[in-house]
């Protein structure tokens, strides 16, 4: 549909405002690289749009150990960022140089499966996602962002505006496996974190992508883990269990049997090169 | 972790020319009044280089350089038929047609040659450097350039030719299927080396090395453009393509360039390859086709070679890591 | 004495190099006129179905709508592409007139001011359809009871009287008999999409004098503008068709889609009409490649001689036969391989299921065929116990061979090609071997 | 619906455009301006054909809303082409056949350009990640690495360099 508004608010309050004005018609965009291929298509048709690539959410820095990323801030700059070298890795192994230049963070989050790497990492560093409405800002676990395939907890007037990554203990590893080596859609994208005291696992994420309707944690398999040497036998025992608590599907890049074979590859191989690599620092 | 190494072998032959025959090209060329050539053709260049290589084939048979053809495709109003750009026909239908016409167009201009030089046509060579040269007598020749000037404003002649190539069109036996399927055959035989992880069921070729047989080589930078990209193209279609994940479930068909999944240019295998040259007896200068045969010994090569691997024999096309694993897992 | 070249056999440098590396050369869909018109395609939901009604009502109230074809407007509604060289029956709607036969299929051309309204219109045409059952399978839409695809009563091509093409060299059954072991498989491939980085598409001009110049990224020129005049039913002259600068084809832009319709309406609006491919038409509504199932069965003797081959070939050329007819003869010609088998029984079937047709890809109707071959060299070899450059060396066509299809080997290289890769590759090859040529066999006894 | 104006640069010179709102880059390259080096291959982000630099980084104008570079430094392949002559980068595309039917190519010499000035000897490696969003279907890219390379040399000065500003 030919588009008869497209409002580049040059601030937060602006764009707060103009959401609250035009209600849940207003197709709310960032870097694009989501909703634009739907709009050139025809296949998506709005009339009003707002783009946030102005908007000043774009603030990436750290403070009090905490990492602070806007929500547009881009593939690029995340993986430029040296904070957590993990988050580099997913950005890397996410589209391709131009898209990175992009797709945004938070555009992350709203990626239909496969995508979604970046918000895999985040999830395994218990990542909170701000979100901002008129009566001001809520942090909610990004666990609880996702409410099923395509859905969010965000409420009608509200924008995300950023994520907040704590400070977090352990060895993190990320792998993103796909049919080839860059700019690849993901079989099975997994971020492990493992925290550890003289060998004893203490706190583990086990973060799943392209294993589900949204990016989601293993729990079961994190259970696993806790409490356990990690090794050998705790790492089979885990990612038998993140396989088959996940819930991968069939689409034109691979098969449900295949994916969760491979779930339970990558989860063990991502645990490994963490007990390869021995207790940190 | 188990990474295995095979290698595999292929060998085929590929027809030239539309099977059966009865597709027509024409050119005409006609001569400028600098002495360049234009040829009129209704051809299209897909990228391969049809109007380099059909320009080179003119210039070969005016006995000028390359960048004195000035090739116009394609214009159905200025170009004479060309039934079309696909079964490996182009240089050698368009190139037999041009040929013909460069000859035509060669036969006016040594004639007013001839009258200009006062000797006899069949006196008169060209040298390959762009001049006229009157056969044992170097001292008299005239570039062709000035000739061409000279049959324009002297003469009032006109420096043209018409060239027209078809292969008859051939019946088939419905019984028996007896046939005349080509003009020519041209042949490939590829050596590829590939490694499997058996944990995962994927393929990473190493290496794409051939042997092309294709007749003369007009252009062989351009013929091995042909070779290179067509064994990439191979392997894609060995080991990743399809617009039917599930064949012949028409579920989660393709639409776009990230769920149809295509390598990209970190899959790049070593691709080389030698060519021999066996002229053909009926292309322009003994040519053969090398367009479309290029991805074809690249696919069972790598199949063969995955076989050599792992003794996984896939019969199924794309040989995806899913279809490797059971696979294994069958064994 | 071969005449010295000086042109042919050298690199020389691209002509149109300059073009394509400053992006000064034009192609089709880089062309912009005053007051051109953009045309996007209604297309089936579904895979099969009747046609109960179109109801434009919606569509025509969109800002910027200027008007849509249905087949009512096509002079001759039929796709004519192998016509012009005598391969019948016409069978394909240019837009859909009762049924649908494949998801995608063209119902409605909709033509409009801009891309945007173009594509709110056509999201805006709502289809009654009556959903039919579908058949996927080339064996399954051969049996009887399938779902019928065509308006013949059942899904076979005919070639002159024949469910298939046929190829017959001496008597298979009795080589079979003499052989010492039999080697059978069955290859299969899906359907693979040219992938072209440009789009099919064309831009449709009217002219000054009453003609319509047309702007294409065609691989066939004449082929389009001639089956262009069929569809409109006027005479070719009135049509100008540029082109020749192709961005990348493979066989996906011989098919002849997008010019009649588009030229018709520049014919109907009087205005320059646009009509290209989106990425995702060029994915699932171009054609493609064939998918193939080749059973393929081989006698062989204990010294690796193949005495008899037997193959059935059935080629998924979707809802409509375009130019797989033309594959499946090109097929059945070349899928003995290039080796001399003196007993050869091939069947190639044009089979019609509910799916996207199936047209020329590059290496048409012998990409799949060689696959085939190649792989069943092998599993020759490990059954006879040799390895598999042997097995191809033992079984190599030589010129003066009398091919299946009964044309006498002229070109045959084979065995050089071999010698040449062997030694490319550092694969040590026996004297024998070495010793080979593809010359002309002392005695005709060894092809028995 | 009302047109608005946007004003950017483009390959140096200042423009101004009339445009429907959310109207692509591409869409205003192709059809107001007739910069038509930009190609139209997906208009989805995946085949990188419409590659244009905007403040020197590689971006998809396919995807890019003409207004999201209001004020902001465009340059397509028009821009680095020198009026006579080529650039060092299209000079060794062109020697070394890194391209068939041309229609990537204004893409990759757009992503080649971005990629040497961020790294003027990239590995072969680097090359192959930095055009891993541009579609080439003609040539297995082979040609198309050593391309670059061969444009990397020339620009850092182990090889002539010439053309080109």
């Amino acid at each position: 549909m030919t588009v008869t508004d497209y409002f580049l608010p040059r601030s937060l309050s602006e764009a707060l405002d103009l959401l609250g004005a035009r209600g849940p018609s207003l197709m709310v965009m960032a870097g694009g690289t989501v909703a634009m291929p739907l709009v050139n298509d025809g296949i998506s048709l709005p009339t009003q749009v707002m783009g946030l690539r102005h908007a000043g959410l774009d603030e990436l820095r750290e403070e009090d150990g905490e990492l602070y990323i806007g929500a547009t801030v881009t593939l690029t700059r995340l993986l430029r960022q040296q904070a957590l070298p993990v988050l580099s890795e997913a950005a890397r192994n996410t589209a391709s140089w131009s898209v990175r230049n992009m797709a945004t963070v938070g555009g992350n989050l709203f990626t239909p499966p496969p995508g979604g790497d970046i918000a895999v990492a985040l999830l395994a560093l218990d990542t909170s996602v701000a979100l901002t409405g008129p009566a001001g800002t809520r942090l909610i676990p990004l666990g609880a962002f996702y409410t099923g395939f395509m859905t969010n907890a965000l409420q009608d007037g509200e924008l995300l505006t950023g994520l907040r990554v704590p400070r977090v203990a352990g060895d993190t590893a990320f792998i993103k496996f796909g049919r080839k080596a860059s700019n690849t859609p993901s079989v099975v994208t997994v971020a492990v974190r493992v925290a550890r005291h003289d060998g004893t696992v203490t706190d583990a994420r086990i973060a799943l992508g392209a294993a589900g309707p949204h990016p989601l944690r293993a729990s079961a398999a994190e259970r696993v883990l806790a409490g356990s040497a990690l090794g050998p036998e705790a790492i089979e025992a885990a990612a038998a269990v993140a396989a088959e608590e996940s819930q991968p599907f069939s689409d034109g890049v691979a098969s449900e049997w295949y994916r969760r074979k491979m779930i339970r590859l990558f989860v063990a191989r991502a645990l490994d090169r963490i007990w390869q690599g021995g207790e940190d620092r | 972790m188990a990474k295995l190494r095979g290698t595999g072998i292929a060998a085929v032959n590929y027809p030239t020319g539309m099977n059966l025959g009865g597709d027509p090209s024409q050119a005409l060329i006609h001569a400028t009044t600098s002495g360049s050539f234009v040829v009129s053709l209704s051809s299209s260049d897909l990228g391969q280089g049809l109007r380099t290589v059909i320009g080179q084939i003119a210039a070969e048979a005016l006995g000028v350089a390359a960048d004195e053809i000035i090739i116009d495709t394609a214009d159905t109003d200025t170009g004479p038929h060309c039934m079309g750009t696909f079964a490996s026909r182009a240089t050698h239908r368009v190139g037999n047609a041009v040929k013909a016409a460069a000859l035509e167009a060669r036969a006016a201009l040594f004639a007013v040659a001839a009258e200009d030089l006062g000797v006899c046509a069949d006196e008169i060579v060209t040298d390959g450097h762009g001049n006229l040269v009157v056969a044992g007598d170097p001292g008299r020749s005239i570039p062709i350039a000035e000739m061409a000037t000279k049959a324009q404003f002297v003469y009032g002649r006109t420096i043209a030719g018409r060239g027209s190539y078809m292969k008859p069109k051939s019946p088939v036996d419905p019984e028996t299927g007896a046939m005349d399927p080509d003009s020519t055959e041209a042949h490939a035989c590829t050596v590829a080396e590939v490694e499997v992880d058996t944990e995962t069921g994927q393929v990473a070729v190493l290496s794409i090395r051939s042997a092309y047989e294709v007749g003369r080589q007009v252009n062989p930078a351009l013929v091995r453009g042909q070779i290179v990209g067509g064994a990439f193209m191979g392997m894609a279609h060995a080991l990743y393509e399809t617009t039917e994940p599930y064949y012949p479930s028409p579920e989660h068909k393709p639409k776009d360039f990230s769920e149809y999944v295509l390598p990209g240019p970190a899959e790049l295998p070593e691709i080389d390859a030698v060519v021999l040259e066996i002229p053909s007896s009926n292309g322009p200068y003994g040519v053969k086709g090398v367009g479309e045969m290029t991805a074809n010994s690249p696919i069972p090569a790598i199949v063969n070679a995955i076989y050599h691997a792992c003794g996984v024999r896939i019969d199924d096309l794309p040989v995806t890591p899913e279809k490797i694993l059971r696979g294994l897992g069958a064994r | 004495m071969p005449q010295a070249l000086n042109v042919v056999g050298r690199s020389v440098v691209r002509s149109d190099g300059v073009g394509h590396v400053t992006g000064r050369t034009r192609f089709a869909g880089d062309l912009v006129f005053p007051g051109m018109l953009h045309l996007k395609m209604v297309r089936s939901p579904v895979h099969h179905a009747r046609i109960r009604g179109v109801d434009l009502g919606e569509a025509e109230r969109v800002p910027g709508f200027v008007r849509a074809l249905t087949w009512r407007d096509v002079p001759h509604n039929v796709y004519t592409i192998l016509s012009l060289i005598g391969v019948e029956p016409e069978e394909e709607f240019v837009l859909a007139q009762e049924r649908v036969r494949y998801k995608g299929e063209p119902i409605v051309a909709v033509i409009a001011e801009t891309e945007a309204a173009a594509l709110e219109a056509v999201a805006k045409v709502r289809l009654d359809l009556e959903e039919l059952p579908a058949v996927f399978d080339v064996e399954e839409a051969l049996r009887p009871g399938a779902p019928v695809v065509t308006d013949w009563g059942n899904n076979t091509f005919m070639f002159e009287g024949h469910p298939s093409r046929r190829v017959r060299l001496g008597n298979v059954e009795a080589g079979f008999a003499r052989s010492d072991y039999i080697v059978e498989a069955v290859y299969n491939s899906s359907p693979i999409e040219q992938a072209p980085t440009e789009t099919t598409g064309c831009v449709a001009v009217p002219e000054a004098n009453g003609r319509y110049t047309v702007y294409t990224n065609t691989q066939a020129l004449y082929f389009s503008l001639d089956n262009t005049a069929i569809i409109l039913q006027i005479p070719g002259k009135r049509l100008h068709f540029v082109g020749g600068t192709v961005g990348g084809g493979f066989g996906g832009k011989v098919d002849v889609i997008v010019e009649p319709i588009a030229t018709l309406a520049a014919m109907k609006t009087g205005r320059p009409v646009r009509y290209v491919f989106s990425r995702s038409e060029e994915m699932q509504v171009s054609s493609t490649r064939s998918a193939w199932r080749i059973y393929m069965k081989d006698g062989v003797t204990r010294d690796g001689h193949i005495l008899a081959r037997k193959v059935t070939s059935y080629a998924d050329s979707g809802a409509y036969s375009r130019q797989t007819p033309y594959a499946l003869t090109k097929h059945a010609a070349n899928v003995a391989g290039p080796y001399a088998i003196p007993n050869v029984s091939i069947d190639a079937y044009c089979v019609y299921t509910n799916r996207t047709p199936a047209s020329a890809m590059r290496g048409f109707g012998v990409t799949m065929g060689s696959f085939a071959v190649e792989v069943q060299m092998d599993r020759i070899a490990e059954r006879v116990g040799v390895d598999p450059w042997t097995i191809r060396f033992i079984n190599a066509y030589h010129n003066g061979d009398l091919r299946p299809h009964r044309k006498i080997a002229e070109d045959a290289t084979l065995i050089e090609t071999m010698q040449a890769a062997a030694a490319f590759v550092g694969h040590q090859l026996s004297d024998e071997q070495k010793a080979m040529t593809s010359a002309p066999r002392a005695s005709l006894e060894g092809v028995r | 619906m009302a047109s608005v104006i946007v004003n950017f640069e483009l390959c140096g010179r200042d423009v101004e455009v009339l445009v429907q709102p959310m109207t692509t880059l591409q869409s205003v390259l192709r059809s107001q301006l007739g910069y038509t080096a930009t190609k139209e291959g997906c208009r989805q982000g995946g085949c990188g054909s419409c590659t244009v630099l905007v403040d020197g980084e590689p971006m998809l104008s396919c995807l890019l809303p003409v207004e999201d570079v209001a004020g902001r430094r465009v340059v397509t392949l028009e821009g680095i082409t020198p009026i006579d002559g080529l650039h060092p980068i299209q000079e060794a595309f062109l020697e070394s056949n890194g391209f068939q039917c041309g229609y990537c190519t204004p893409g990759m010499v757009m992503v080649a350009k971005a990629l040497l000035d961020h790294d003027p000897r990239p590995s072969r490696e680097a090359i192959a990640g930095a055009i891993s969003g541009n579609l080439c279907r003609c040539t297995g890219y082979q040609p198309i690495i050593d391309a670059i390379e061969k444009a990397a040399d020339r620009l850092s000065g182990s090889g002539e360099q010439t053309g080109g500003r």
